[in-house]
């Protein structure tokens, strides 16, 4: 589990996760100056999912849907932060022209949606167009645990079930719907409620992207070869407040919980040089998308010049 | 003899999904021999069986799924059984369908076709008997087109196919069963007929050949027969003209064809199936006294349901229900007022 | 399994599932003579379900709560021929005035709306109102197979299993959404997606009413024990068609299913004399209701004196 | 200093708690020390904590789950994070909560108050931002009710509660942290302000103290601030005087006092946040026209959001609301009509 191929692949997952951490470190810095309005929902301490599933995918087919919480999986499937960056600050060049903000992007095959559930079967509806269209695409729809509580997931389960769609549900489980915890909002047990509908389930307890990554993989095998739904629960947990302020959990939970950081999990397959070459470019490019993105002009109604 | 409205409806699927095999339907109960509650959708799910997806009861979802296939290239037409079950899918709706291509900056768009009938008078019950498109006028980002029975409905179904914005179809479900009158050399039956130009048009009739009216009286879907014969009857009992508007869109709103009629007549008459408050109605009476103000001889008048339930009992649907007494009388009080 | 009191009981529900079948019978008549308006679902072949389980609930406390084919579920319930025909029949003296119809009726514990699956949270609701007033009421909500499409179903299933709340569940399991047959519209285990939010289920292929009572009693002293959810399965099938016309099942599939009509199923425990009697004072009853509802002025928004 | 309308809504409910032990609280996220994402319900669960139920994220079925309790003999408050997510209990509210009274002939109420939040400003972006309470306005059956800072929120809220119909209670999220500026002595700071009588009363103001006036204003909920500013610039900048209305409770639709108002002034314009088409001032305009339209000098004129999305972007968000600038340019162009 140490090879020179995981080593490197470590590093680029590792890469991808600090400059996901950096980011959404940044934007709330930026809130906290006044220099972003609105609101943001950052996965401090959840980067292992959006890395290690979206490391699965290829971008240039497959198609990801995601929610509010989603500047994690953008930047796994992107990587643009210019684009995100000025989208969530309202500047020209977002990526949606300021008008979805942090919680509606589009770019290429990525969607997200801020109404809780309602992406599930707009992702199911996809997965049966690329089904139709023969690609091979799989359709991944990131969902959070407390989003188990809208119907609608239910009815896509079954159809995309009934109808063999290429759909992979991610449930990333990180024990809260922003301030309710799961044992208040969830009877029963998660993996039982899709595989009721004859999907395919699997979950795992892990920040290790590198575990994700193996279960994601199996996942998106299972997805793309059978033709089938899939639904994997990953458990996991924020660092970070549901958005901006406002966090009443224990503090010492949450400081159990970081010792299971997805970036000291990983550390260990990359060197301390390595570290601090990724953190210095993770650093740089964020200070210059800032700048940039805090000189360029609020976003207008009118057509800007490329 | 003309073909009934339901049958030309089903022509048009059939053509529709010869041309273009990007078309998918989705719906209850659509496989055949069924084809469909109301049977539009025949001998669809024979021809093409990868193309024609009879669903669960699950509404919502379908919404969702229509929204997913349209975003990805395809150009899906749903069918919701009865159009008081859109309700179940407005969250798709409001906070999806219509904002997509908005809130992604133009750089996406939802070619989806929601076809559903409206309508009472068949002793449905409060449930299965209600006319919600008024609901949909307030919802930015989507058409509602709502042809009646003289409209070319084949090609109107066409037009919302090929449209790149998500399209609620509403059908009536007594139209179905009714012949499809088209104009013939600018006539149905005694009438003269003018047809608007582009996609959705508007049918202005006149009992007079366009000589002077007394009142302008505007329609759609459903409660176009119904204005006919109060036009009809207006002329036979009181000699009084109207001219008699059938929106084909009724949203974006184009009122150009009714500004027109106004500027003859100086009266206007809103007829509408649905409740009254917050109906077509309001909308158009506000636009109206707005933008034809100097033309308006009196106040913009208002026919449509009582506000409340349909009622199951066929006498006291016909009570809640605006009626062909209802146009006639609303008509004839114009005259006590303003000029 | 036939002693005396058997007997007389399943003379007793015998009597009720004749009036149930008869009833509806007649209404399809009605329509046929083109005096009936409107719409109408007949549960014919089914009234063992309706039968059995209101038997084990006391109209005085507990509710009801049922769907499009209710007419069954009404007269078990309440006894109501007059009251229900010329609702349905828009007469004066309907149980909710003409305003219902078939399918809106309202009786005293006795609630039934035509929007499939929204029935559920509201019987939800209804269970926690009487929970919290400890009336020891069981509410039971009676749904379709196609029902369990609509997803509001499975958000009340979680809340009802979170909240312990005093709801039965009765699904009967007739193989058909209107005619669309469940194998196109129910993918995975039916029993399972209640399961899965920890609610306790039991399933029978039964058209026997005494086995059906005899597992209402097991489902309804659950739920009035423990204070907790129940979802019963209960597979059937109906006789007639979905509405007034149009089936087109295979009618060997139907000709089979009747050789299970529960009217023969417990016609054994039930002697010659009394079945004819039985069937004697059930034509009288219905053709004195048709008679009397025939003559009455047709509902009007005009009060009538009592 | 006044309390801030979010800690008038809190107290009130409070109180309710106190006197009404049937009243019960659902929704998302309710439970101290969060006590709501707004906070409006903090302190309830710490001291009722059987009487406030914390919900799963499933608005569909808590629409549902409220008509239940309030079938079966209690009065529960449904808190609806944000109002957009109203869509997801339409069918609730449609085909259930607002037709059993109807239905079950007058046999059964549901006294339900759905709370939510709506408006923008906050740069929540397309999904988070909206007034949907127009789409409420085509629902008969219910009761909208939607106060603004200068109503008594208390009492209003407990009307609310107390009401045997459905009541959703709109409120607006930039009021919460605005002071609740009640009337003294019939003043709001400089102006007269006349409260209408009854439930959910309309509140009409006046820079001149009801002398000559040259329009009415008509608005609710959270575009008062904006309204009252506009009429002070206006006569400020162009010595023009308004009054202003606004109203309590937008279904049933009560315009009498709009209507005395325009006998006095022969002008109105409509104010409002939601978006143009099918909005609140349709409604209103099209029954101002038809029943003052011998005292109106000129067509009712709508101020309301362009029809579309809100966008997050501030810069963007404001140039898709009405804000102070375009109701004193919708005055200002009365001028130019009609008259
Ligand atoms: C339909 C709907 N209801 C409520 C909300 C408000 N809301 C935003 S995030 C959130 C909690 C979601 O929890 P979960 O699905 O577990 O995702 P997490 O925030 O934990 O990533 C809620 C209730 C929403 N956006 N949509
Ligand atoms: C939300 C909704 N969608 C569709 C319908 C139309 N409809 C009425 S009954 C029915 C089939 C219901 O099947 P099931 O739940 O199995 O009950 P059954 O008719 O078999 O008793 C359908 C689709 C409806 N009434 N409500
Ligand atoms: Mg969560
Ligand atoms: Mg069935």
């Amino acid at each position: 589990m140490s090879g020179p191929d995981t080593q490197a692949e470590a590093r680029r997952l590792y890469g991808r996760m600090t400059l996901i951490r950096r980011f959404e470190e940044t934007l709330l810095e930026l809130f906290s100056a006044g220099k972003l309005h609105g609101t943001t929902h950052t996965c401090i301490g959840q980067e292992a999912d959006a890395v290690g599933v979206i490391s699965c995918l290829e971008p240039e087919r497959d198609v990801v849907v995601s929610n509010h919480r989603c500047h994690g999986h953008y930047l796994a499937f992107t990587d643009d932060v210019d684009g995100l960056l000025r989208e969530v600050m309202g500047r020209v060049g977002g990526v949606c022209g300021g008008k979805g903000g942090s919680q509606h992007l589009f770019a290429g095959n990525f969607y997200s949606n801020g109404v809780l559930g309602g992406t599930v079967p707009v992702a199911a509806g996809m997965a049966l167009a690329e089904r139709e269209r023969g690609s091979g695409a799989v359709v991944t729809v990131f969902v959070g645990d407390g989003t188990l509580g809208q119907g609608v997931v239910y009815e896509s389960l079954n159809i995309a079930s009934l109808w063999d769609l290429p759909l992979l549900v991610v449930v990333e489980h990180n024990g809260y719907a922003q301030s309710t915890p799961s044992r208040l909002q969830l009877a029963g047990d998660v993996e039982a409620r899709a595989a009721a509908f004859g999907v395919q389930t699997a979950r795992h307890d892990t920040t290790d992207v590198l575990e994700v990554r193996a279960a994601a993989r199996e996942a998106v095998e299972h997805v793309r070869g059978s033709g089938r739904p899939f639904f994997l629960v990953l458990d996991t947990y924020r660092f970070s407040p549901h958005s901006k302020g406002d966090d009443h959990r224990a503090p010492a939970e949450i400081a159990e919980r970081r010792l299971r950081d997805p970036l000291t999990v990983v550390a260990g397959l990359v060197d301390d040089a390595e570290r601090d070459e990724i953190a210095a470019s993770v650093e740089r490019r964020l200070s210059e998308a800032v700048e940039q993105a805090l000189a360029a002009p609020a976003a207008s109604l009118e057509p800007v010049a490329p | 003899m003309s073909v009934r409205c339901g049958q030309a409806l089903n022509t048009a699927l059939h053509e529709i999904f010869e041309r273009d095999e990007r078309v998918y339907l989705l719906g209850e109960d659509l496989l055949d021999p069924y084809g469909g509650a109301f049977k539009i959708s025949k001998g669809l799910s024979t021809r093409w069986p990868d193309r024609v997806l009879t669903t669960p009861v699950s509404e919502a979802s379908l919404f969702g799924v229509s929204a997913g296939l349209a975003l990805r290239g395809y150009r899906p037409i749903l069918e919701i059984m009865f159009g008081d079950f859109v309700a179940l899918g407005l969250d798709q709706v409001v906070n999806g369908i219509a904002k997509f291509r908005a809130m992604f900056d133009d750089q996406v768009t939802v070619p989806l076709v929601v076809r559903t009938p409206m309508g009472a008078r068949r002793g449905y019950g409060p449930t299965h008997s209600q006319s919600l498109e008024k609901l949909l006028l307030g919802v930015p980002g989507i058409r509602v087109v709502a042809p009646s029975e003289c409209h070319d409905l084949g090609a109107m179904l066409a037009e919302a196919v090929a449209d790149d914005e998500p399209v609620f179809f509403v059908e009536n479900k007594l139209m179905y069963g009714r012949p499809n009158r088209r104009p013939v050399d600018g006539r149905v039956g005694e009438l003269a007929c003018v047809e608007g130009d582009g996609r959705y048009p508007a049918l202005t009739f006149s009992g007079n050949d366009f000589a002077r009216a007394e009142a302008t009286l505007v329609t759609y879907g459903g409660m176009l027969p119904l204005t006919l014969e109060a036009a009809t009857r207006l002329v036979l009992e009181q000699e009084v003209f109207t001219e008699v508007v059938a929106l084909g869109r009724l949203l974006p709103l184009d009122l150009g064809p009714v500004l027109e009629s106004v500027a003859r007549t100086g009266s206007l008459v809103t007829v509408e199936e649905g409740t009254l408050t917050g109906g077509v109605g309001a909308e158009i009476a506000a636009r109206v006294q707005a933008e034809a103000w100097s033309d308006l001889e009196r106040p913009v008048a208002r026919v449509a349901a009582r506000d409340g339930i349909v009622p199951s009992a066929r006498t006291l649907e016909d009570e809640a229900l605006p009626n062909v007494d209802d146009i006639v009388a609303a008509v004839a009080a114009l005259e006590r007022v303003g000029g």
